[in-house]
């Protein structure tokens, strides 16, 4: 029974693996297209995204004559450390065999990682522009690491444990309870998630403005092979982020631990939730203007708080 | 004698008379500096290695005492080497291994009158770290803590024609003898007793004190360790000496001097006195917070590259008092198992930072030997001259940065694993405190991250800030095993924590009665309390990423052409790209400091638009030393202009103050 | 009982001597406080060849006859001999007026005596009551050194001072042995020649003898 | 026997004193100085070791008394002014050089250092309180001709003033010596016993509390004034600062010990008569306001040798308050202190006393980068800083480290003002002193090499007994601190 249930766990993992990586510019495709339709645009198509890669892949490299090392292995490492964090977050089943591997703070730690190649690598070139966004990168995440370390918190407390398995199971399957902490917690999740997947308010992906741009900033000198793989990291990230507040805020209709079954269910419960998730974030997209870069740290102060408060209320109510 | 009567602490105490002798002949040999550097650094660096091993030997080891014939007439020195001594061994040996190594390439351009000196100053700076450790009366340990204190300032001031580095030097023995002073009355406080003997730490173990006296006691330690480790508003030494000293010098000191700070703290509250009060952990834990972040939020704003890791210094020790704090809360409440995870965290989080910052300092020194450059708006690339230092530094600026899988990572994680257990304590208020102090911490930790990305990617990213650096030469094959050996290091404690947890049981045992039991026997995975609460595997998480990594890069290879050309840097249609466009370290620390502009002082210049010379000129002050440093000064000074006024020079007053004193006493008789 | 005569007579030069201390508190001429100073040290003597008289120790004898030669003679001599080299004849210049002077001399006094009154309670023989008025006249003088503005004043102060210790340590307690007595002595004598070589040395300098010159050394 | 041994330890320097002043101008003054010197050391050596093994002795019918305590100090004394003689060579050729001084001026110089030495071993060595006064008022004079050595103005000023206040001082003490006549005649009867401290120790009970107090404040204003306690210190900055180097080292290093050591022996009659503490709260009292005002002086001083003189006061004032409390820690680290201040003070006058010549000034400002002209004169102005200023592993910290932790005891609230003035003292001298031996220099060589051996065995000496301390000192020194209980 032992080693049935590793079997299939194992099995789980290698499914949620390729899924995501599969399904990561497919969600990149949605929230493109419904952003388009809500602008009253017709949009590229859902599989716009899979063509750009594809294009970028067969394109010859350009690296500026002082790149080193450094600068080449961080495609690879951000799409790792992406890979890697879609890959553990519990979306399709709780039983993920390397979940223990990585609790909630290694997963914040993971796209820490990610996050500190990418600005490194943004300043190796020495161009105005790339140091620029590596600053502003930095900045945005150091409000917004915290806030969404308190957001882990928050569940971690209710849970009772730091492993995302475990929290979700907590959420899906016990007595269904109103976690009015949650509710907090959820407002500060959104906030972090527009500011981390470098989406307006905070900035915007379709731009490349010089003065406003933050993430586009820190790409500008990747090209072709290079430039895809950290395109398909940022979907990842995306889609990861997206994944987290599912499991967090939305677990239900999750496959329980060794629960074949369920999988198809799951599987269509996940593919419904993350419409729903890219819609949302489309319409958000749509109705918010992008702000100023110093107030952004207004408005990640807010979602810290809100994160703090959370906790605060968790320990108020006990819930 | 039979080999096996040797005990741990025999070894140790010939490895410090060997230091002394290695500092001696160093003196002797300042003739020829070569042998200096070639042979006696070498020696001392495998006695720092030596004394590692007796460290760990000693750790499961019964407490070993020794009274040496020296001292007081009824105060011998006595020595004692216990788990808790035999942890900060380990570190000192580890981290000193390291450095030594680095220094036997480092000094070999000084001249030999200088490197003489060093040498001694060095080695006594050595021996008398691990004599405060094994010290076991209050007049030894005050003998060993003042000379490192003093053999620390010479060897800050070794280049002592720069006024500034003198100042340096005055202020850090300054604050130095002022913490001491106040570890000289704590100890008075807990004295065991009447009578010279009471000055034992035996003694002091057995004295009964009221909570009063005890938290007298604490307070003044706390203040006196404080001011070594840099606790705010202890300080303002720090940043200052750091940079001022020679770079090996800035690791030791930063590395392990620090820790020697955190190992009375934990000396006094855990071992001599017998309880401890809640409070003193929410005070702790309050200093350590502020003292974490404003030592990141100015670490941020810095422009000279010492300085910067001098204030990250600050932080960390923060993080540990924050650890401290917690334990003593846990402690006083009897949660000792919780107790031993924030004690784990923190003695964990002092062995790594005294890896990753003594890496980082000497790192720093490969760069002034090959740039003499300290200040980082005049680096910029040397990642493609110092190719070495530049990848085992990346090592330490991930490790420092909190990142997994390297060894900062698993010592934060464990500090937030405890913050996580804390509800449930029966005091509402610090179960409310706990939540907001978690907050900070991250804030922290995420701060941290900027500020090293600020110091990797200004220094030795980008384009060559000035034109000099062409000509920059990388580390030497010495130094370079320093910077290794240091590496191995954090990367080890990132990825054997399990191993490492087993080891500091019986500090934990000692300190709080409780071991932290890892509640998987699988050495991969890390969970301190139970598997269901939290886990973490940084072996499975390094070859997640390193194979995830490597499938596409085989993949990308496999399906598509590896085509590369080189070209110019895009230059957004601006006409000429210079190295002058990119960020400057100002610029770089430019948000934060706007951001927490309250807690500068700041004077900045800004030129007009009309200015044919521009020019900008702007620092970033430490308000703490406006608003307390200088008052006192201030009174002190006033206070003594007005005695002053007592010797007025005139003969009849002279003569009246005997008169007045003769009758005064007169009069009272 | 009546009070023997001899107590009476010491008595009497006891009031002498707290008179003269008080005149040269109040004298403005410095030939003059010479001159008192060389009374005072003939009161001294002749008190102390009375103590020596009434009690029979011979070796006070030698205390009033060295007395006599060294604070009547020799040292008067001197001051004279010096003033005349010097060729100083001022008044003597004080900080504080006299009349308050006077005052704080009197309060001294009340106090000395005050002070010294448990302890003549103790004493059953003639010296009831000397200790006070040897403590006084030495706090008089001493309170003449801290008024006075030139050096050979306050000089004179500092040996009527000794004055009053003398006749402390002779009228008051019968003598002390002979060798401290001589040594005494010999210190004085020392002292006196070392004050007169200072006095020539500080002419030269300062080109005067008024020490208000020397407040050079301070750290105010 | 023993009063051969005591004849031979007089009558060196005053041996030495007759012969300099027949022979003072010659060349070999500084040697012939030198020479007695040393004499008079190894005649206490021979006395120390004497003592130390059959315990206390009286010679000369009864008019000498030598126990431990004072044995002590008469090994330091004749130590200290034996390696002073030996600085005071080449630091007085360098003065000649520069026609600081003359000739005349030299012979005299000799022949009073010995004189000096001779006034304070008669001090130190005699029982008699009357003689202990005489010999207390010959060093004055003495020292008073060596501090206007210089016959500069400022020089005139300070012996001067040194000369009125002690001499004040010392008349006061003259005055407390009578009182206390007064009361052991009555016990002990007339004649010349009621003076020897021997007798009056047996007495002590028996003597008069109410004269023996006010005999006590006599004596602690007077013997106080040398010692230098705040308030009566004023005369000790300026004779220190303008006499020459030699003179302020045996100024500080053993003059002011052998005040102490007169009133040391009047505590112990008072406390015998009183049997309370009263002598002891009022040289508490001195010695921690004397601490307190000298840590506050430090910070504005701006002549090098100045500075150092009010140091003196601070740790004078320290060891004031250690025989204060009493008790035999505190006694023995007040001993200790005294010893360690005399060689350690001393070897610092020596090292400024260099580093002045070699700068041309003592004005601390204009002295500078001393390391860079001569390393041993730097490290001994450096290292005896910092020993001075109570750094370990040097002796001061072990004497202050007893001394403190006894008064954490017994008296505990002192201890937060004693360290806040140990630490006002540290920054200002330290401040002070680190740019005079760090950083460019502006002095020069000088023709004589200084005489490093005497700086280097002073501290050297100090640092050892920091760390080490030989068991027959420790209870040579314990055996001290039970006498004066």
């Amino acid at each position: 029974m032992m080693a049935m249930d590793q079997t299939l766990g194992i099995l789980f993992q290698l499914c949620q693996s390729l899924l995501v990586v599969m399904l990561a510019p497919l969600l990149m495709g949605w929230v493109g297209q419904c952003r388009a339709w809500l602008q009253n645009r017709s949009g590229p198509g859902l599989l716009q995204p899979y063509r750009s890669l594809r294009k970028l892949f067969h394109k010859d490299a350009v690296l500026a004559h002082n790149a080193s090392p450094l600068f080449r292995a961080t495609p690879y490492i951000l799409f790792g450390c992406m890979w890697l964090a879609a890959a553990i977050i519990p979306i399709i089943a709780v039983d993920l065999p390397f979940s223990p591997a990585a609790d909630v703070i290694a997963l914040v730690g993971v796209f820490a990682l990610a996050r500190v190649f990418i600005s490194l690598a943004a300043m190796d070139i020495g161009t105005a522009f790339g140091s620029l966004g590596a600053r502003r990168e930095m900045l945005v995440s150091f409000l917004a690491e915290p806030a969404l370390l308190m957001v882990f918190f928050t569940s971690s407390l209710i849970s009772h444990s730091t492993q995302l398995p475990h929290i979700v199971d907590t959420f899906a399957h016990h007595e269904f309870v109103l976690y009015p902490s949650l509710a907090f917690a959820g407002l500060a999740f959104v906030i972090v998630l527009l500011a981390e997947n470098a989406r307006i308010p905070v900035d915007n992906p379709s731009t490349h403005l010089e003065l406003t741009m933050v993430h586009e900033a820190m790409i500008l000198e990747y090209s072709a092979r290079h430039l895809a793989l950290v395109e398909w990291a940022s979907s990842l990230k995306l889609l990861a982020y997206i994944s987290i507040g599912i499991a967090l805020f939305l677990p239900h209709g999750i496959a329980e631990v060794g629960n074949w079954g369920a999988l198809p269910l799951a599987i269509a419960a996940l593919l419904t939730k993350l419409a729903l998730a890219g819609a949302g974030l489309a319409l958000l997209e749509t109705f918010l203007a992008k702000m100023r870069i110093f107030r952004v740290p207004e408005f990640l102060g807010t979602a810290f708080l809100l994160a703090v408060l959370g906790l605060l209320i968790h320990f108020l109510l006990g819930a | 004698m039979n080999a096996l009567d040797i005990l741990p602490l025999d070894v140790a105490g010939v490895v410090i008379l060997l230091w002394l002798a290695f500092g001696l002949f160093g003196l002797a040999l300042h003739r020829t500096p070569q042998l200096i550097t070639r042979i006696i650094f070498p020696l001392g660096a495998l006695g720092a290695l030596a004394l590692a091993g007796t460290g760990l030997w000693a750790l499961d080891a019964a407490p070993d005492v020794a009274v040496l014939p020296l001292g007081l007439p009824d105060l011998p020195l006595h020595l004692r080497l216990d788990p808790l001594a035999a942890f900060f061994l380990i570190l000192l040996g580890g981290a000193s291994f390291g450095v030594s190594l680095f220094s036997a390439g480092y000094f070999r351009s000084m001249a030999g009158n200088t490197l003489g000196l060093l040498c001694l100053e060095y080695h006594v700076f050595l021996a008398s770290m691990a004599l405060v450790l094994l010290a076991d009366d209050a007049y030894m340990f005050m003998v060993a803590w003042e000379t490192m204190a003093l053999s620390s300032y010479f060897l800050v001031t070794t280049d002592h024609h720069v006024p500034d580095i003198r100042k340096a030097g005055f202020l850090y023995l300054l604050v130095a003898h002022v913490g001491a002073i106040g570890i000289l009355l704590s100890f008075g406080v807990i004295q065991g007793g009447h009578g010279i003997g009471a000055y034992t730490f035996a003694a002091m173990r057995e004295a009964h004190l009221s909570a009063f006296w005890s938290s007298i006691a604490f307070l003044l330690a706390l203040f006196g360790f404080g001011a070594k480790a840099g606790v705010l508003p202890l300080h303002v030494w720090l940043p200052e000496a750091h940079p001022a000293a020679p770079s090996p010098i800035s690791a030791l000191m930063s590395g392990v001097m620090l820790k020697t700070a955190i190992y009375g703290i934990l000396r006094v509250t855990f071992d001599l006195l017998g309880t401890q009060l809640w409070w003193w952990g929410v005070l702790a834990l309050a200093l350590g917070l502020i003292t974490a972040v404003f030592g990141v939020m100015f670490a941020a704003v810095q422009g000279d590259m010492k300085r910067l890791l001098a204030y990250s210094s600050i932080e960390n020790i923060g993080l540990l008092l924050v650890g401290i704090g917690l334990t003593i809360i846990f402690h006083a409440y009897g949660k000792d198992a919780l107790a031993a995870l924030s004690l784990t965290a923190a003695l964990y989080h002092s062995l790594n930072h005294a890896f990753f910052k003594s890496l980082l300092f000497i790192g720093t020194g490969s760069i002034l030997h090959a740039t003499g450059e300290r200040n980082m708006g005049r680096l910029g690339g040397l990642i493609r001259k110092m190719p070495w230092a530049a990848a085992l530094m990346l090592i330490g600026v991930l490790s420092i940065s909190g990142l997994p899988p390297f060894n900062g990572f698993v010592s934060e994680w464990l500090l937030l694993q405890a913050f996580l257990l804390s509800p449930g304590l029966p005091n509402s208020y610090i179960n409310m405190l706990i939540p907001v102090a978690a907050a900070v911490i991250a804030l922290a930790a995420a701060l941290a991250a900027y500020v090293m990305v600020k110091f990797y990617g200004i220094i030795f990213l980008g384009q060559h800030r000035e034109k000099a650096l062409e000509h920059a030469h990388d580390a030497g094959t010495w130094e370079r095993t320093g910077l290794g050996w240091l590496a191995l290091g954090c990367v080890a404690l990132g990825l054997a924590p399990v191993f490492v947890i087993r080891q500091l049981d019986p500090v934990t045992q000692m300190l709080v009665g409780q071991g932290l039991g890892n509640s998987t026997s699988n050495w991969l995975f890390l969970a301190p309390v139970d598997v269901e609460r939290a886990s973490y595997s940084p072996v499975y998480f390094l070859l997640a990423v390193l194979g995830v990594m490597l499938v596409t890069l085989l993949a990308v290879r496999h399906f598509y052409h590896g085509r590369l050309r080189r070209g110019p840097a895009w230059d957004c249609g601006f006409p000429a790209q210079t190295a002058r466009m990119q960020d400057t370290a100002e610029g770089f620390g430019q948000p934060i400091r706007r951001i927490f502009e309250p807690f500068f002082k700041i004077e900045s210049e800004l030129p007009s638009a009309f200015d044919t010379h521009p020019r900008y000129h702007g620092r970033s002050d430490d308000r703490i030393w406006f608003a307390l440093y200088l008052p006192v000064k201030h009174i002190t000074e006033k206070l003594s202009s007005w005695v002053s006024l007592l010797q007025h020079g005139r003969i009849h007053l002279y003569l009246t103050y005997t008169f007045a004193t003769l009758l005064v006493l007169l009069a009272f008789v | 009982m009546p009070i023997p005569f001899t107590t009476q007579i010491i008595n009497l030069l006891a009031s002498v001597l707290l008179l003269i201390a008080f005149a040269m508190l109040s004298q403005r001429r410095i030939l003059s406080l010479i001159n008192l100073f060389a009374w005072q040290g003939l009161v001294l003597a002749v008190s102390t060849f009375v103590v020596a008289y009434s009690t029979a120790q011979h070796h006070l004898y030698y205390s009033a006859a060295l007395t006599l030669l060294l604070k009547v003679l020799i040292l008067p001599w001197l001051l004279h001999r010096l003033i005349r080299k010097l060729n100083v004849k001022w008044d003597v210049e004080t900080l504080i007026n006299i009349p308050a002077t006077m005052l704080v001399g009197i309060a001294l006094v009340i106090f000395a005596f005050n002070l010294a009154a448990p302890i003549s309670q103790l004493s059953e023989s003639i010296t009831r009551g000397l200790i006070g008025i040897a403590l006084a006249s030495v706090l008089l003088s001493l309170l003449m050194m801290l008024t006075r503005r030139k050096a050979v004043p306050q000089v004179v102060g500092f040996l009527a001072m000794e004055n009053g210790l003398f006749f402390a340590a002779t009228s008051a307690t019968h003598g002390m042995p002979l060798v401290v007595e001589l040594g005494i002595a010999l210190d004085v004598l020392v002292g006196t020649f070392i004050f007169g070589i200072f006095f020539f040395q500080l002419r030269e300098t300062f080109d005067s003898l008024d020490i208000t010159h020397m407040e050079k050394l301070r750290d105010d | 026997m023993i009063d051969m041994q005591l004849m031979a330890l007089l009558l060196t320097p005053l041996l030495g004193g007759l012969l300099l002043a027949l022979f003072g101008s010659r060349k070999w003054a500084a040697e012939l100085n030198s020479l007695m010197s040393g004499g008079t050391f190894v005649a206490s050596v021979a006395l120390t070791v004497r003592v130390v093994e059959s315990g206390p002795q009286v010679a000369f019918n009864e008019q000498f008394f030598i126990d431990q305590f004072n044995v002590f100090l008469v090994a330091l004394t004749a130590f200290v002014a034996f390696t002073t003689s030996l600085f005071s060579r080449p630091y007085m050729r360098v003065e000649q050089d520069h026609g600081k001084l003359s000739t005349p001026r030299l012979h005299l110089y000799y022949s009073m250092y010995q004189m000096f030495t001779l006034s304070m071993l008669v001090a130190l060595t005699t029982n008699n309180m009357g003689i202990i006064w005489v010999a207390m008022e010959a060093a004055t004079l003495t020292t008073v001709l060596l501090v206007s050595l210089y016959r500069t103005p400022a020089s005139l000023e300070a012996a001067w003033k040194y000369f009125i206040l002690c001499g004040v001082g010392i008349a006061l003490a003259l005055f407390g010596t009578i009182l206390l006549y007064f009361a052991a005649e009555r016990v002990l009867g007339q004649g010349g016993t009621a003076l020897l401290w021997t007798h009056l120790n047996q007495v002590k009970v028996d003597l008069e509390p109410t004269v023996l107090k006010l005999a006590f404040v006599f004596l602690l204003v007077g013997y106080g004034t040398k010692i230098g306690l705040v308030p009566l210190h004023s005369w000790l900055p300026d004779a220190h600062a303008e006499g020459p180097t030699p003179v302020s080292a045996v100024l500080s290093g053993l003059l002011l010990n052998v005040a102490l050591c007169a009133v040391m022996r009047s505590k112990v009659l008072v406390d015998g008569s009183l049997g309370t503490h009263f002598a002891g709260n009022l040289m508490m009292g001195f010695g921690l306001l004397s601490v307190v005002v000298a840590a506050l002086f430090l910070s504005r001083q701006k002549d090098i040798k100045r500075m150092f003189a009010y140091s003196s006061i601070e740790h004078m004032g320290l060891i004031t308050f250690a025989f204060g409390m009493g008790g035999p820690v505190a006694t023995f680290a007040g001993m200790l202190h005294m010893t360690m201040h005399s060689l350690t003070k001393s070897a610092i006058f020596f090292a400024v006393g260099h580093a002045a010549q070699k700068a041309g000034t003592q004005q601390m400002e204009d002295i500078r980068g001393m390391l860079q002209i001569s390393p041993t004169v730097g490290w001994g102005l450096m290292l005896g800083t910092l020993a001075i200023l109570g750094i370990p592993p040097f002796g001061v910290f072990a004497s202050e480290f007893l001394l403190i932790t006894t008064a954490m005891h017994d008296y505990p609230w002192t201890t937060p003002i004693l360290l806040m003035a140990l630490g006002i003292a540290f920054a200002a001298i330290f401040g002070k002193v680190q740019p005079i031996v760090f950083g460019e220099t502006t002095a020069s060589r000088l023709p004589h090499p200084p005489a490093l051996i005497p700086v280097f065995t002073h501290l050297l000496l100090v640092l050892i007994l920091g760390l080490y301390m030989p068991p027959y000192l420790a209870n040579w020194y314990r055996q001290a601190a039970a006498l004066l209980g």
